[in-house]
């Protein structure tokens, strides 16, 4: 065990930190903020994501040869806690980079890589996934997207949902089922779908917030070549498993904690502040003791994250270990986002610009927010089911 | 004892029940704008507003503990809440009102014609009375007051005020449109709320709106414990929503080829808000009770039940939320409407932290006096 | 809804009041007490609930003729309550008195009722329970006890677990397999077995308490007559659902919930009393509001078991709903032990008769006991199972 | 960065978990006595109490990091207490005693040869010995101490004491069988940590006795902290036990014809406690290694660690008994023993309220220095 960083570590980090300065617009984070409209601040955070990459800091896990920088394991994790440290705009390809990316570079051919990759880690092509449906969703190996094989190309038909930001999107990474006449799980095929072919629409789906993060998107005769199938026909579980470890994984973690941190000192300083009944509503013993735990919760979310990376790094496969981090933070930021509001007392209705509210009504926002954690990504239940087996050995 | 209720009380639910599902037909789609009040005119119509008001005055006389349902009722609808604000200040007006005071507000409250909002909360204060800013002296009222639900729909705002001499409180009427008032729409959690600031600038007060004052402190008291044991009613109501939601969604949801139902997961997290909401229900209903008779047992009875009935609200939502899966976090559903709806609920006359301490304190307090405790361990 | 007591329910109380004034010794509960060890509290609690019965107040919601008082439920909730309060002996009969009589008074013959219902209720026979086995514990249709009919008696061969006062007890009902050819809930019946009879043997079974309570129970050849079932042979699944119905029900609950209260109140005047770093632990608003949660918990137990009586009152036939009464009380008690222990902090561990243990080290035992309320009596996870598909309607 | 063990620590692990295993068998059926101290005999043998101590005074001079892995097997296996209060010891004597005081006590405590209980509870204190009430004035020691860990066992005993005249805290090291020092048994949860009380009257105390002179008060808060993360790895270690033994029996025990660990009620329930056990491993293992290094997020983060896992243990024993069902509470099953030890090991260096409130108390002192906040986050 060590936990001191190494001297390269720290010249990176300074490397990445003196860019960042550099980088964001001067006054970022205090007096210059992301646009308020939904679509303006898409269109920001894809220009942001061309100033990372020209200035060499796009996508620093992939190897160099497709402009990666072969980052480690605790690089990874500096990088994602300098970015969420300055506060910089979230990243509208992650499913690009992070997902499409990773599954091509484990599971793509050359041909596909030199595609695609190049793209994303430019931005010049965003990603969304396609894989839940209404009819889909824990129950993902049910899909019923049919993608049915007419010469060189496959014919899509059918209905996709909660496809974030499938309306910037020029790609969709999709599990369709290719052969209806087996056991479900053996019937799916990996597909990467061209978001401007004819018969692909979508229709935005607001969520409990008030936001349009999600959409419904409707395949009509899309026809797809069959060489965008990655892996092998009818072999799309294993390749969307390896995904969804990605998915769920410490780096997606790290950045999180990052941000919830912040929201948390936000909150410990807004109610020290906060004046109730002529004194800091922070004296209170039986607030402190509350924010005390997801102090706790939310560190032990950064030490959780930086030990599975750690393990990584010593040679680990990633598995279902991804599972209980991905359970442990939805809950423990779900329930931060409860203690927060409920710490505002009288004010915890107040949201938005209202001249009373607290904490710029930031929390209210996050607050709702959060109630998607312990759904989206596989729910809880999927992932105590996936502990329990897999881990634990528990019998089916 | 009788914990059921009797044939009046379900006669009157069901009725409330039905004009309730007509006038809040529940859409699902938009939350109802600020400026939306609908629920008013179906309730005013059956003369809901009557019921806790005299014969004399053109009421029902009946008791709190009658509104039982029916306040369920308007928390599992998502009404209005200047229903429940208006119902509270007619149970306070008839027990701590002048007889002039009565003549001159309770006709108009029993006819539907006249609403009043309880204007409670401050920005810098708890939930205590005598620690808010809000003070008359010489005859003039100041101060601001927060989160004030639809206050451009009532005629007329009901709110503690502190002289300025010292540390009585009493309530007092003060019209809406009265000089010095203002009002501006806040942005809240809950937007169908209408929630609205009310600042208070030298406002005249008039010796005949204040309410309690043969009775100085009683009244303020009063109106807090009926409107935290209304409240917990609603976050009752709320909470039920939810659970039912949640169970009918599990019977019919298929995934992994059968309902989801059918799953320990899902049907333990179902079972566990039955349970909750079923102890939630026996201490609402009895907190009301208990306000309604008015004995030395009701304000920890409120308390015990809006402590309670808040906490399970805010668990159900979460849970009913978590077995709708996806579904749960769209905005089609409406399921957020009940989540937003039970923080304004839970934040507004106590939060459950206030409560529990209050609760803490009077048993504590209780058990000081000789025998009592076990008196109260037998009442 | 009517929350006020009638006159004939006030005097129902004084009578009760007055009649325990002087029948417990004098000075009871404060400078005279149980016995210490478990077979002396044993027979003394026999002869407390032999002195009940003399005074008329034994098995009062029987019927007047098998010497009860036809007790309304509300008369059932006050001498639950006067008991608990005056801080009577536990009863040692409880499953004679409670699961056996009313199991009896429901689907008893005449004959059986006239043979044992004296007996119970006069504490000259005392009852166990036999229906958990060592592989049948939530599943308890899978007893594997068996009963062989040989004539005009059953031969019964197999054995019990947590069989409570077994070694007190002079009879046990016991559910017992007389045909393993049929599905498991059908097979099944609903016996009365004299526990002097040859071929019976019982061993202790220690708790984590360190308590003696419960046991195994042998049976080796045990011949039983045939007029010693209960309903149908074969019918016993039913008659037993009966039984458990009435150990989950509300009177149970009463009855705890003073006792538990009456810890509380204890716990209550200890923190008052104990000074930590120079002030009274009871002013710590974390300690408040943790205790404040057991106040409300234990309070609405009561509140809720009264509403369940008030319910049965009004005609409504017991199910399902005593489930959830047993499963909100075994939940909130544990709580409610294990924040009453926190509570003391660095006392916590301080056991038994120890100078400086507080609360007479009481807490302690009441926490050890208490971690078995959620498994006895049907576990919580079988609880929610019924309450799932019983209440709710949801599919098994 | 490296969260994992090295090949050292496994094989040192390794070699004291066969060790432990020999001399601590879990028999399941009684828990040991009060008189029994098994298993000082073995980690004497194997050198375990040099681990700490330099290699000029016969010991191996590893870091407290290195104890990592045998902390939490010694929690795992219910090993005495004072194997750790020893292990305790032997680091600050190191960090905080004069030459003369480690060339005094380090051998022997290297050779095995000499125990050391810490005694630090009081009855009327919390955990700050600032407000502690044995004190020493005019080289006389008094007080009592409680709930001191094989007392009995041990030829020595280490314990802050105030002096008489003003706020400084040292640590004595007090031999028990001086003049004045009187041991009671205690009738403790655990009959197994052979709980005593020690009364202090008047005993003499040389001025060589007080450790930490040339560092007033930190040598009492080093103790406190190196005490309190390795507990949090005892906690650990019992947590991650409860959490195995559950998962085990749920593959074996069937009902209802299948395992138990098929019903989603029991796999969900072992799923969280995984869930918790790895959570609180990241906080322990990280805890300990920040104590060894002593830099200013030390003590803040020891209080994290033992507020979390002590939370996780008792979690974990109360869910791995429902688990085991009706066997669960049987004494024979010996679950209970892992149950009682949680509880002394949580009361013992602080309880979770107390550290959570430390932990919040120092976040929001970092927070006030400018940059710290972030410096921390990026630390």
């Amino acid at each position: 065990m060590d936990f001191a960083r190494t001297p390269a570590e720290e010249e990176f980090r300074t490397a990445l930190r003196t860019w960042l300065a550099g980088a964001l617009p001067a006054g970022w984070g205090e007096t210059v903020f992301e646009p308020e409209g939904e679509d303006a601040r898409a269109q920001f955070r894809i220009e942001w994501e061309k100033t990372l990459h020209r200035g060499g800091w796009a996508c620093i896990h992939w190897p160099r040869e497709y402009g990666g920088r072969d980052a480690s394991q605790v690089e990874q994790a500096i990088y994602a806690e300098e970015l969420a440290r300055a506060r910089v705009p979230e990243g509208i390809n992650i499913i690009g980079r992070n997902l499409a990316g990773s599954t091509l570079l484990a599971h793509g051919t050359e041909a596909q890589k030199q595609r695609f990759l190049p793209r994303i880690i430019a931005c010049e092509e965003v990603w969304c996934q396609g894989f839940s449906e209404p009819g889909a969703g824990s129950d993902l190996a049910s899909v019923r997207t049919r993608a049915e094989l007419d010469g060189d190309h496959f014919v899509v038909n059918g209905q996709k949902v909660w496809t974030s930001y499938a309306q910037y999107s020029q790609w969709c990474f999709a599990l369709v089922r290719t052969d209806p006449s087996v056991k479900k799980h053996a019937g799916l095929t990996f597909l990467l779908i061209d978001m401007t072919s004819p018969g692909v629409s979508t229709r935005p789906l607001k969520q409990i917030s008030g936001e349009n993060e999600f959409n419904e998107t409707f395949f009509d005769n899309v026809r797809v070549p069959v060489e965008n199938v990655v892996g092998e026909i009818n072999g799309g579980w294993r390749i969307a498993m390896t995904t969804l470890a990605h998915e769920r994984g410490p780096e997606d973690a790290l950045g999180r904690q990052i941000r919830f941190k912040q929201e948390l000192e936000l909150l410990l300083e807004t109610l020290s502040g906060l004046q109730r009944d002529g004194r800091p509503v922070i004296e209170q013993a039986n607030v402190r003791q509350k924010l005390a735990q997801s102090v706790i919760e939310l560190d032990i979310m950064r030490l959780s994250a930086l030990r599975q990376l750690s393990q990584y790094e010593n040679g680990m496969a990633r598995g279902a270990e991804a599972s209980a981090n991905k359970l442990y933070w939805s809950h423990v930021a779900q329930d931060f986002f409860e203690r927060a509001i409920d710490a505002l007392g009288p004010l915890a209705p107040l949201a938005g610009h209202d001249p009373l509210a607290v904490g710029g009504g930031r929390f209210q926002l996050s607050y709702l927010q959060s109630r998607a954690f312990s759904i989206y990504s596989g729910s809880s239940e999927i992932q105590r089911n996936i502990i329990g087996e897999r881990i634990l050995g528990l019998p089916r | 004892m009788n914990y059921d209720f009797d044939a009046q009380q379900i006669e009157l639910h069901d009725v409330v029940a039905r004009a309730l599902a007509d006038a809040l037909p529940f859409d699902g789609h938009e939350a109802r704008g600020a400026d939306d009040c609908a629920g008013w005119a179906a309730m005013a119509e059956l003369g809901l507003f009557g019921l806790l008001v005299p014969e004399a005055y053109g009421g029902l006389d009946l008791s709190l503990t009658d509104l039982t349902p029916i306040a369920q009722e308007l928390g599992e609808r998502l009404a209005p809440l200047s229903i429940v604000d208006t119902l509270a200040a007619s149970e306070v007006i008839v027990r701590h009102g002048t007889l002039a005071q009565q003549a001159r507000w309770l006709p108009a409250i029993a006819r539907g014609e006249l609403r009043v909002a309880v204007a409670w909360l401050e920005p810098a204060a708890g939930y205590d009375p005598h620690a808010m800013a809000t003070t008359v002296a010489a005859g003039r009222l100041n101060g601001t007051k927060m989160l004030v639900a639809h206050a451009d729909r009532c005629e007329w705002l009901l709110l503690p005020v502190r002289h300025g001499d010292g540390s009585r409180v009493d309530l007092a009427m003060v019209e809406r449109t009265a000089p010095g008032v203002t009002l501006t729409v806040q942005e809240s959690l809950d937007p169908s709320c209408g929630h609205h600031r009310v600042d208070l600038r030298d406002v005249a007060l008039a010796p005949d709106a204040l309410l309690g004052g043969f009775a100085p402190q009683l009244a303020a008291a009063r109106l807090f414990d009926v409107a935290a044991a209304l409240h917990a009613l609603l976050a009752l109501g709320i909470a039920g929503a939810m659970m039912s939601r949640a169970a009918d969604y599990a019977r019919e949801r298929v995934q992994f080829d059968v309902p989801i139902g059918s799953f320990q997961a899902i049907k333990h997290k179902c079972a566990d808000m039955y349970t909750l909401v079923e102890a939630a229900r026996a201490a609402a209903y009895y907190g009301l009770a208990a306000v309604a008779k008015g004995d030395a047992e009701s304000t920890r009875a409120a308390s015990l039940a809006k402590a309670y009935c808040n906490d399970v609200a805010a668990r159900c939502c979460q849970d009913s939320i978590q077995v709708h899966g996806g579904m749960g976090f769209t905005w089609e559903l409406g399921l957020h409407r009940f989540l937003r709806r039970a923080k304004v609920v839970g934040a507004a006359f106590g939060d459950p932290d206030f409560h529990r301490e209050r609760v803490l304190a009077l048993t504590l307090e209780a058990m000081a006096q000789p025998h009592s405790g076990a008196a109260r361990s037998a009442a």
